[in-house]
């Protein structure tokens, strides 16, 4: 199993029975094929339901995902408007958004929409931080040049303050609270000191540490 | 009843130079293509265009940022069209960038006769900079207010003439906020439906929303 | 004709052709029977398009009008919820709201739900008199006791401020602006002396006035 | 999916003194007759109801107002219940009035997770003087807070297992507002169908707003 795959298999944990969860793009949808068969998928576009990627005569305009796929709708799913949709976000009802991150600070500030140089737009990020129930940070512990995306304050431009309630990457879980990070599990065959050595900020560790996966 | 169908030329007679377009739809999704097509055959400038993006390069709402008719742009993201980027790089178009629930809620307030909302998104964000916060009950809220389009171009599954809407699918979207939200509310159906062909209960959007509906004709590009 | 009927079938001139008007209870509500069949007939419960009292199998719980009474839905009705139902009101989609009124100012001040010793709620109207384009006040010239409803100003708790643009009694026609009140037709028979008898506010007379049903 | 049909019992131990409860219907239109018989049932008191009216005498949500179980009524009219107005003026019953539209905007407001909406309705009247007014662009309007209940009763006319509901006709009016609402949403439905017999654009509110639903029985009072 590759990184993206190991991190989206452990998100996917996150999920109960019966919850609506809402994924980002990349890592974060990668999470729906491990997640139990009940779990609901909400997309921004307002529809609480989205299935598989479809194909032949199921290959409509009429039915897509929030990325503009065409998708098969989930057995219940359901369809609102994008103000509905919205509702369902800010009013609680997500049991969970997953989305990637640029930077994540210690105290669960997240930065995922812009850079300095590109900002095009929020789409539904800034709502769903607000609304969903746990805010979980899916992605990979560093940036391509090597460099950490948890760190004591964001440089980019918010998407929410202190909205983050758990980060996982290819080397651990993070659940982030009031007092900051709390180190939850680790890769297996990876250290603290790994994840110090790749971590902007610091972070207690759990007293039940523990093993993803195990 | 009087039946609300207009021609191609009604409408694109309607379009002035400067006017606010709110338009429905959702990445390819729901989007009016023949009213669309009708604002480039009316050749209008300056346009401030309400819609949750502008589509994916040269199509759907893209053409419109293509013809270089379109001053300014309020939506949630452009990340999806290189040309409203490419533009928006060199100063050539103004984008004002919402979260895409506040997006849908400012619509839906022009629409309604409300004034705005509060809500929490954007809290802490560029968003509340250029905002009003307003404290309810201890709880602090961004002040939101209302957009209000001149013309509304909206897409739905099927009409009846008097514009009684029914949307299909995700093509819903953005569509039933925008058709409520211009000072004139244009339609396109994908089926033309006889008066009390939709039984009452599948209507969506009462047809006192609706002021011209495009008469049926080919389908553009869907 | 009675002077109720009298008073609902000069108001019925107001509507337009594919109008879609609110009737209040009362003198109002008989003015449906004098408009355009093309008039389509809107209840705060979310229904546009109220027809006839329902008889026999169509005597439904699920088809009321706003006070209650079960109808049949007009051909090209519609139905939405609450809230709306007041978006279409407060967004300016009704031409025309058609109230009964306590007390209406010289500029056009409405009081028409409660007395100091009555307010048991305003409902819809106070909605009604901010969004509908024309606000008409369909009424007796004079209250039981004969004294005069049209006055200098409202006594009784108000439901808007210069909101009335018409007001059609037994007696007369008023236009209502800023300028306040313009005498613009007469009940057959009446003068502009028994107008101004009974109503305790100044007025201007229009050049073209005219009499009722002429 | 999981069911989230509850028996009688179920429901019934949900409610506590004190608590607020959103209702859905209007005049005796749309009204969740066998969840107030839970309300009334459980004996609970001090509620705070939020609702259009209180029904026209002991029946419907005017049930609750002669079982004495209500402390205070959110509503637009109380003048269709002697018995409300009977206790309004004695003293024994709070009674806040809202114009009709503001109070489904404050309803729907604290549903969708909106501090509260910006209108004009009830400028210059009594309704002014209890609220913050703010100016938009130069327009003033009365800013009406969010409401939001522990508590939300409605009635459809279908659901399925997991809640995704359809209305029939004017029984519609609050109740989709009102689903949204309660912080634990209960819908009673006059049909119980399967998963997916309801078709995807008939269904008006998705069931991710709903957490329980009252199981299939004989309708009281309908």
């Amino acid at each position: 199993m590759d990184a993206k795959n190991f991190i989206a298999k452990r998100v996917a944990k996150y999920f109960e029975p019966g919850d609506v969860v809402n994924l980002g793009i990349g890592i974060p949808t990668l999470s729906a094929q491990y997640a139990a068969e009940t779990v609901l998928f909400h997309g921004e576009n307002g529809i609480i339901g989205v299935g598989d990627l479809a194909k032949g005569l199921l290959f409509v305009e009429s039915f897509c995902n929030a990325s503009g796929e065409e998708i098969v709708p989930a057995v219940g799913a359901s369809i609102c408007s994008s103000a509905t949709s919205f509702g369902i976000v800010r009013g609680g009802r997500l049991a969970a958004t997953v989305l990637g991150a640029l930077e994540v600070s210690e105290f669960g500030d997240l930065a995922n929409w812009a850079t300095p140089k590109r900002a095009f737009g929020m789409g539904g990020a800034m709502d769903l931080v607000v609304g969903a129930k746990k805010v979980i940070v899916a992605m990979e512990h560093c940036t391509k040049d090597g460099l950490p995306k948890i760190r004591k304050e964001c440089t980019f431009p918010y998407t929410g303050l202190r909205c983050v309630n758990h980060i996982v990457t290819e080397l651990c879980v993070f659940d982030v609270g009031e007092k900051g990070l709390l180190l939850r599990e680790l890769a297996p065959g990876k250290t603290i000191e790994d994840v110090a050595a790749k971590t902007d900020a610091p972070f207690e560790v759990a007293d039940d540490l523990g093993i993803i996966g195990a | 009843m009087k039946s609300k169908l207009c021609s191609r030329e009604q409408i694109i007679n309607l379009f002035k130079d400067g006017q606010s377009i709110a338009i429905g739809g959702f990445a390819r999704c729901g989007i009016p293509h023949n009213l669309i097509q009708c604002v480039l055959d009316s050749g209008v400038r300056h346009l401030t265009l309400i819609c949750n993006d502008t589509g994916e390069g040269g199509d759907g709402i893209g053409r419109l940022i293509h013809s270089r008719q379109v001053d300014k742009v309020i939506v949630s993201h452009i990340g999806t069209n290189p040309e409203t980027v490419k533009l928006f790089q060199a100063g050539e178009i103004e984008v004002e960038l919402n979260p895409q629930g506040t997006l849908a809620e400012r619509i839906r307030c022009g629409g309604m006769g409300l004034g705005g909302v509060l809500t929490k998104t954007g809290l802490g964000t560029i968003v509340q900079n250029r905002r009003q916060t307003i404290t309810v009950d201890g709880q602090t809220y961004i002040l939101e207010p209302a957009l209000k389009a001149d013309v509304s171009l909206t897409r739905a599954r099927r009409t009846d003439p008097i514009g009684n809407l029914a949307y299909h699918g995700t093509c819903q979207n953005f569509n039933p906020l925008v058709v409520t939200n211009g000072s004139v509310s244009i339609v396109e159906a994908d089926f033309h439906l006889e008066l009390n062909e939709l039984t009452i209960d599948e209507i969506m959007t009462p047809g006192v929303f609706v002021d011209m509906i495009l008469e049926q004709g080919a389908l553009y590009g869907c």
